[in-house]
């Protein structure tokens, strides 16, 4: 046996509600060299956290490893008992989750948490546990590296705590990491960060690693090769190179097809130019307690201006905790503005949603990031399309039934689904549910807050497509809120930059490298291209990255 | 983690997995619902009737669960005391519950001064000693059926009203209600339709918890000498005004101690056991 | 981190004051609502109008109700619980010694049901779906089924009557010895652990069994934790504040809900104290008792929320 | 009543021991035995007990524990105030009367050595001397005066204030003689000051919680709704007494735990069984029954000025309705004597046994009923817990109505405030009445036009005459007769119906000796701690 990993015909069952056995897993084999680095990479469901886990002999609770060879290091992970798994974790195999937030235990401090292995396995002495930590810290390059183990995980950013993740799992000199989608959760700005260090520290140790992502520019930074599943099993395997310049395989064609530029529809300029459909004024919001002034301590959004025209477009950008989601809630008045005004298709609007008429509210719908929580988990597709529909129209029995099945063929989504209830729906349908649910209303204007956020590449890029479309066909308006530039580029027509509560600058996408605004540059050089040496060669300016990155 | 089995064997039916333990206990469940609702049709006696000149008498051929204290037919008792414990507490629980849940519900909606008072206030009651609150209750306003399940009833929505508004609070913060709330729609739709249908399975299970409770609770009034009119008797009222018996494990007292273990441990087991909606898509 | 606790305390006390206010006005509107005063039922069937008249005129009763709470509220604030209408002591000779045996019987119970129950519950969520958790689940299912003057009145006739171990009544005053003591609040202290602690386990077991499968328990299994460590190490601390808020409302129950345990062991505590006050209507015994009731219930909310905020970093 | 030999008692015992000591006949005692309910054949075994008891000498020493049923903060020291079997106990331990009921319902002197009076109008009472207080001062005339002047003023709240007031003067003659005036000639006089509530106190005593009198026991603790203990009075005026060291007497108000802890060997005593104890009683060694057929009687009254008692064949009908038998049977276990609807018991010197109980008979009852054209109708009847077994009795009669048509709607209320919102008002409702030491105290109380507890409200001139003419007499033999026939008067015409005289059972160690029946009540007249001994 070469390989440090040789995974042969790996089979798992799940086993649903009902007591049915399905096979999630079926006979993938893959191996990894002393070293290298795989990327395991497909889309939600495709199994790849499930073939990551399987290398340190988990199944997470209603999965079972049922057959196949799991060699890690000579020893065959699905023939071992628990207590002999138990030694090879955080040794052998070390992991790094894909939400290091929820990773870490709140209640205890970041050191204890990190040398915690080492305890277990009685690696070495507490204080030396310490010590090599404080080693990780700095060749992780975290900030105050000897003070941050004290400090409680809440009391650290995520982009630390995925950091700290690391340092974690590297702390038991393991021979191989699984990464779980390390970045997915982060701003691009603080990715780069992570996955910088990430990369240096695993070479300098020659570290084996497994690099669970759906998202494959960042992929290509960091992995030697690509394995690509669909459905639980192995699509295509090839180096980094081979599968971003000859991929085979449609799927992963698919994949690299959604990272091309799109092409945007162009408008008529001049009408536009004239038709203000939403204009805001020095809208400042925000939370805590209301000073003398009238104004909150806390300001999410500060003295903000915008305007957005008929049948237009307005991206909003910024990285988490910027304000933009605090913006399209304060357009939509779910959270009333302290200050600044809202004129909508020409009348003033009330700043809170409970004081606006009910065709107001009707013009101007806003559509979730998380599907899963904007739509009622105990009720079917049909009854949340249909709450518009007799709120705003009045639509009988019949009318109803019909506009619903209507609504879902424009959301490209069968009429059979009508019946199933959220859970029962992947990702992507879920969206597009919550979308029929804003078109029901008939609206002029849709805020669309993060929406493709949750969803995997491809699929998201179809729903900028069917977004697209509609507006064609229905002359709608949309604000789109994201923190991913190539979302907002593909579908906007003006884009805004938010940073720190404020405007810092609006451009158009065709002037995205043209920039004027630091933080803009700084965050549209952040995007992750599909190059393997784009990470080696991107260069940027220190004083920007101290200035505006959140490290 | 190491994979769970479930406890015991669940098998499906109609959409549902149940299993053996909740079956079981749902059917102890039915058979006492029946016998509260058919209970003056199959007596042997009429529960004020003495047929025995003996006391705690034995069982025996006619009187198939022995007499009691005064010499009455024990079995017609034990039936007829179906009715009243199961009658009254499902009354109470019912509206315990449904009063509990609604204003939960609707100070979690509303929030603001109408959440902070009604919490207050409820909290406040609920630091009465429920036993100690229906004494003075009953003694002021007397042992009636109808005063006793509105005592059972203010003394649980308090408990009520915590579970439900704490359901509830998780559920406002969802974005789905905020979509139905900047549609405009009305409290009541809120409350009704969005937020019921989620945590209308929590609440039921709350429900047969409390349900227990206050059969407990009621036998406890019971005991301390607070119930129905005689000759009209409950179960805890039965265990106490038998309890003479116990010392030679007379049917009179066992039986309707029994019966009051079976119901309640009965719904226990039931809500661990409830049957689950299968959520099984295909593919 | 301090003062976010001390803040707590400070608005927990504000909302104790009034939640205390609320109890004292329920209580009251609820007695002014019983028939007969404590002249008439002192009297009983000597209660002839006149007799009535003239007692109530000596009990300096014929002030209106509303006055003499009031003037009780009044006292309260100088620390003075009044005196008792039925027999003319101070309302705080009548509670005191009463007080102490509740909070013995309270204090003893807790002692040995806490641990028990928090025990049962841990180990049964660690152990989950073994023949031990079975059986602790299905133990503390029949335990919460049975009324408690059921169990009260089987462990008499058992070890008071047939076996004659044990004393049938609680007479504290005879407690000389640990082995008196032992004997004397063995029944009782049984019982009531038979009471609170079904809730408690299954409160335990449910809260460590969902943290459980949190994240940081599943990346603890990855790093290689024993069931143990996971479970005391990760779960356990982060499930304290639901398990310390059962724990609480178990608690409160025995301060003023052993009625039936001090009627059948005859244990001179404070709930039959107050029964017995509402049966002569002594207005300020039955304010003490309630006041007592209401501050031993905050308490142990309060507590129980300053603990769940201590082991939770976020909220210090 | 049961023939079983285990209702035979200690207090039996100590009846035909005193019979022997009198130097009764044979056939006297098997007169006796047949009357307490045994079987001629067990004669001779009880015969043989008694003789053992005879033997028996009074021991001193020891610790004695009792439990009563009664528990309330209310309790007190205060004689004039006391309400309940505890408070009587408590109060005979530690103070004493001037007069008191032996077992055969004779008024002894006790405090007094003398009441004489020639007109029952006017009566010299003579003091014992040399009887000290607690505290070390001499008994006098003013704290009889005082004592007894208390029960007139409202502020006290006596519960005897009634009876008090026909006492209009109370003179002090000389340190060792009063002089009680009466309001109208009383020949009962020595009989009502045996009551409990006329104990004597110290002359301007106000906090009674020392409990300071001349009794038997000095108090050492009293935690009221709790317990009291008391210790022997070493100065003692009556000689040898009392026997024990010391009296523990706590409150167990739940039946079924008063008896488990006599049967567990903590308490030596427990006042008033439950029926449904016997049982349980019966199966254990070394404990004894006490029975005492005092008087004490639960009735069902039917008020006649209101529906549907105005109907007189209704209370006709009721009367009939009643089973006596089985009330006695079921409700009582057997602990009670039936009862002819007055309120003068067999225990009572002036009992009228020629006048018989009604018999139970449905048919007449239903024919009264239809007279009344009442049957069919809903008729409520208010029992409750304060009226001993009231609900017992209630549901029987309810259960005989219901097989001839007659509805009764038995509605069970509160204890508390019963005796206050209840009793004496609502239409249909039983009572309950303490035995008394006189017919002149009941029928004054219960039965005259006037009487504050007139239950069915009934109302009778001649029935007035003659009670004051027996009270008035002091020719024994005429006021027997009298009362005789105002019993009958009674039974038939008035609304209450009284179905059984009820027994207390106490139930108490073999070890404990001494104890006596007493018409006054259970425990001895409730003064059983100064009589009683413990076996070695």
């Amino acid at each position: 046996m070469n390989n440090l990993v040789e995974v042969r015909n790996l089979k798992i069952e799940a086993t649903t509600d009902a007591g049915r056995v399905v096979e999630i897993i079926k006979g993938v084999s893959l191996d990894i060299a002393d070293g290298e680095i795989v990327a395991l990479i497909g889309e939600s469901g495709s199994g790849k956290t499930t073939v990551a886990l399987s290398l340190m002999g988990h199944a997470r609770p209603g999965c079972r490893i049922t057959g196949g060879e799991i060699n890690v290091n000579g020893k065959n992970m699905a023939a071992l008992s628990e207590k002999e798994r138990a030694k090879l974790r955080g040794t052998d195999i070390a992991y790094v989750p894909q939400s290091a937030a929820a990773s870490f235990n709140p209640a205890s401090t970041i050191m204890e948490q990190v040398i915690e292995v080492t305890r277990i396995h009685s690696l070495m002495p507490p204080e030396q546990a310490r010590k090599r930590a404080v080693e990780l810290f700095w060749a992780l390059s975290l900030p105050d590296p000897d003070g941050i183990g004290a400090r409680y995980p809440h009391q650290v950013s995520g982009g630390q705590l995925q950091r700290l993740a690391a340092a974690m799992a590297l702390i038991g000199d393991p021979k191989l990491v699984i990464f779980d989608e390390p970045t997915t959760a982060l701003d691009v700005t603080t990715q780069i960060d992570v996955l910088k260090a990430f990369k240096s520290v695993m070479r300098a140790d020659g570290i084996a690693g497994v690099y669970v992502s759906h998202d494959l520019a960042v992929v290509a930074q960091i992995a030697d090769r690509i394995i690509v599943l669909k459905g639980g099993e192995v699509q295509e395997t090839g180096t980094t190179a081979e599968i971003l310049t000859s991929a085979k395989h449609p799927y992963t064609r698919e994949l690299l097809a959604a990272f091309e530029p799109k092409q945007r529809q162009a408008h008529a300029d001049a009408e536009a130019a004239t038709n203000q459909l939403l204009r805001i004024d020095n809208i400042t919001a925000g939370y805590g307690a209301v000073r003398d002034d009238g104004l909150p301590l806390i300001r999410a959004v500060d003295t903000v201006s915008m305007v957005v025209e008929k049948g237009r477009n307005l991206g909003v950008i910024g990285e988490s905790g910027c304000g933009k989601s605090t913006l399209a809630r304060v357009i939509a008045g779910i959270h009333p503005a302290a200050a600044g005004d809202i004129v909508f298709d020409g009348k003033p609007l009330q700043r809170a949603a409970g004081k606006r008429s009910r065709d107001q509210l009707r013009e101007m719908q806003i559509v979730f990031q998380y599907a899963d929580t904007a739509l009622n988990p105990a009720k079917p597709v049909e009854d949340i399309i249909a709450r518009p529909l007799v709120f705003y129209h009045g639509l009988d029995r019949q009318a109803r039934s019909k506009r619903v099945d209507e609504l879902l063929d424009m959301v490209r989504l069968p009429k059979s689904l009508r019946y199933r209830y959220p859970a029962e729906l992947s990702g992507g349908q879920k969206q597009r549910v919550n979308f029929a649910r804003a078109l029901a209303a008939d609206p002029k204007l849709i805020i669309c807050d993060e929406i493709t956020s949750a969803l995997d590449t491809v699929v998201a890029s179809a729903v900028i497509e069917l977004l697209k479309e509609l507006q064609r066909e229905l002359g709608l308006s949309y604000i789109f809120i994201s923190h991913d530039l190539s979302v907002v580029e593909a579908i906007c027509d003006e884009i805004m930059v938010m940073y720190n509560g404020q405007r810092v600058e609006q451009i158009t996408p065709d002037k995205v490298k043209a920039a004027t605004h630091p933080y803009s540059k700084l965050l549209f050089s952040s995007v992750p291209k599909l190059d393997p040496t784009w990470l080696d060669g991107l260069v940027r300016d220190p004083e920007l990255v101290s200035q505006y990155g959140h490290r | 983690m190491t994979m769970e089995r479930a406890a015991f064997s669940r098998r499906s039916f109609l959409g549902h997995s149940y299993n053996l333990v909740g079956v079981v206990a749902a059917l102890i469940i039915l058979a006492w619902t029946l016998v509260a609702i058919f209970a003056s049709y199959i007596i042997p006696h009429s529960i004020g009737d003495i047929v025995d000149d003996d006391y705690f008498g034995p069982m025996r051929q006619g009187l198939w669960l022995g007499s009691d204290y005064l010499g009455r037919d024990m079995l017609s008792r034990v039936l007829m005391g179906a009715r009243y414990t199961v009658g009254i507490s499902l009354a109470a629980v019912s509206i315990a519950c449904f009063s509990g849940v609604a204003l939960g519900m609707i100070a979690a909606v509303t929030g603001g001064w109408l959440d902070t008072c009604l919490s207050r206030f409820l909290d406040a009651m609920n630091s009465i000693p429920s036993k100690l609150f229906g004494l003075v209750v009953v003694a002021a306003v007397g042992s009636s059926i109808p005063a006793l399940i509105l005592t059972l009833a203010v003394i649980y929505i308090p408990g009520a009203y915590r579970f439900a508004r704490a359901l509830a609070v998780n559920i406002n913060t969802m974005d789905f209600m905020t979509v139905a709330r900047v549609r405009g729609e009305s409290t009541a739709y809120l409350i009704g339709s969005e937020i019921l249908p989620n945590i209308i399975r929590p609440v039921l299970a709350d429900f047969g918890l409390r349900f227990v409770f206050i059969v407990l609770l009621l036998s406890g009034l019971s005991f301390l000498g607070l119930g129905l009119q005689p000759p009209l008797a409950d179960w805890g009222a039965l265990v106490r005004e038998n309890i003479g018996g116990l010392p030679f494990a007379a049917p009179a007292v066992v039986v309707p101690s029994l019966a009051i273990a079976s119901l309640t441990i009965s719904v226990n087991l039931l809500i661990d056991n409830l049957p689950q909606k299968i959520r099984d898509r295909d593919a | 981190m301090k003062s976010g606790v001390l803040n707590l305390v400070v608005k927990r006390l504000g909302i104790a004051v009034i939640t205390l206010l609320i109890v004292l006005f329920a209580v009251f509107f609820a007695t002014s609502m019983l028939p007969g005063d404590t002249a008439s039922i002192l009297l009983g069937q000597a209660a002839t109008p006149e007799a009535v008249a003239g007692l109530r005129e000596a009990m300096h009763l014929n002030d209106p109700a509303i006055l003499r709470f009031l003037r009780w509220l009044l006292g309260l604030l100088h620390g003075d619980l009044g005196t008792s209408y039925a027999n003319e002591m101070p309302v705080a000779a009548l509670i005191g010694g009463r007080f102490v045996n509740t909070m013995k019987l309270a204090g003893i119970t807790t002692l040995i049901s806490v641990p028990l129950a928090l025990t049962l519950g841990i180990t049964a969520a660690m152990l989950r779906g073994s023949l031990y958790d079975r059986a602790v689940t299905i133990l503390s299912i029949g335990v919460i089924s049975v009324p408690e003057f059921m169990v009260a009145t089987l462990a008499v006739l058992l070890f008071a009557v047939y076996l004659k171990w044990l004393p049938a009544l609680s007479s504290v005053n005879e407690a000389h010895s640990l082995t008196d003591l032992v004997r004397i609040y063995a029944m009782p202290v049984i019982t009531l652990t038979f009471v609170i602690s079904a809730q408690m386990i299954r409160m335990t077991r449910a809260a460590v069994i969902e943290t459980l499968s949190t994240p940081y328990v599943e990346m603890a299994l990855l790093k290689g934790a024993s069931r143990r460590r996971m479970v005391l190490r990760h779960a356990l601390p982060n499930a304290l504040g639901p398990i310390v808020n059962a724990v609480a409302l178990s608690l409160s129950y025995l301060v003023g809900g052993v009625i039936i345990v001090e009627t059948i062991f005859n244990y001179p505590g404070i709930a039959k104290l107050m029964v017995d006050a509402v049966a002569t209507r002594d207005l300020p015994l039955i304010q003490s008792c309630a006041m007592i009731f209401c501050l031993g219930y905050l308490l142990l909310i309060t507590a129980a929320d300053v603990v769940a905020i201590m082991s939770n970093p976020r909220l210090r | 009543m049961t023939d079983k030999i285990t209702n035979w008692t200690s207090a039996d015992d100590a009846m035909v021991e005193n019979a022997i000591r009198r130097g009764a006949s044979r056939r006297e005692l098997l007169k006796m035995l047949l009357a307490g309910g045994a079987a001629i054949a067990a004669g001779g075994v009880v015969l043989g007990r008694a003789k053992q008891a005879v033997a028996a000498t009074p021991v001193s020493g020891g610790n004695f524990k009792a439990a009563g049923w009664s528990s309330s903060t209310a309790d007190t020291l205060d004689p004039a105030k006391a309400s309940l079997s505890t408070d009587y106990v408590r109060c005979c331990s530690l103070y004493n009367r001037l007069t008191f009921l032996d077992k055969d319902g004779k008024t002894q002197m006790e405090l007094a050595e003398s009441f004489d009076s020639k007109d029952a109008k006017t009566w010299a009472v003579k003091l014992r001397k040399g009887v000290t207080f607690h505290d070390g001062k001499d008994l006098t005339a003013d704290d009889v005066v005082f004592s007894l002047k208390r029960h007139l003023d409202k502020a006290v709240g006596s519960k005897v204030a009634k009876i008090a007031a026909q006492m209009t003067g109370f003179k002090v003659v000389d340190k060792s003689t009063v002089e009680i005036t009466l309001a109208d000639p009383n020949a009962d006089l020595p009989t009502i000051l045996a009551l409990h509530h006329f104990m004597i106190v110290q002359d301007g005593t106000t906090d009674f919680s020392k409990g300071n009198g001349t009794g038997a026991f000095v108090l050492e603790t009293f935690e009221p709704g709790v317990r009291s203990v008391v210790t022997k009075n070493k100065n003692y005026w009556k000689s040898g007494k009392p026997y024990l060291d010391s009296f523990e007497f706590i409150a167990i108000s739940d039946d079924s735990a008063r008896v488990n802890a006599l049967l567990s060997g903590d308490i030596a005593f427990a006042a008033s069984i439950n029926p449904r104890a016997m049982k349980l009683l019966e199966s254990q060694q070394g404990f004894e029954l006490s029975k005492t057929t005092s008087g004490n009687y639960t009735d069902l009254n039917i008020r006649l000025d209101m529906d549907p008692g105005k109907k007189a064949d209704f209370v006709a009908g009721m009367k009939y309705l009643v089973n006596r038998e089985q009330i006695v049977k079921s409700a009582l276990r057997g602990l009670g004597e039936i009862g002819n609807d007055q309120p003068v018991s067999p225990a009572n010197i002036f009992h009228n046994a020629d006048l018989k109980p009604k018999a139970f008979d449905p048919d007449k009852a239903k024919f009264h009923f239809q007279k009344a054209g009442l049957l069919g109708q809903s008729i409520p009847v208010i029992a409750s817990d304060a009226a001993t077994s009231s609900i017992d009795m209630a549901v029987i009669i309810q259960a005989a109505g219901s097989d001839i048509g007659m509805k009764l709607d038995v509605q069970r209320v509160p204890s508390d405030g019963y005796w206050d919102n209840y009793w004496l008002k609502a239409p249909i409702h039983f009572g309950n009445i303490n035995p008394r030491p006189t017919p002149d105290i009941l029928f004054s109380l219960l039965y005259a036009s006037n009487a504050p507890w007139n239950e069915s409200q009934y109302k009778s001139e001649k029935f007035d005459k003659l009670l004051v003419e027996a009270r008035g007499s002091l020719d024994q033999a005429k006021r027997k007769e009298i009362y005789g026939q105002m019993q009958t008067m009674v039974s038939e015409e008035a609304g209450t119906i009284i179905p059984a005289y009820i027994s207390n059972v106490d139930a108490l160690s073999s070890k404990v000796k001494g104890l006596e029946a007493n018409p006054l009540g259970g425990m001895m007249g409730y003064a059983m701690a100064e009589y009683l001994w413990l076996e070695a």
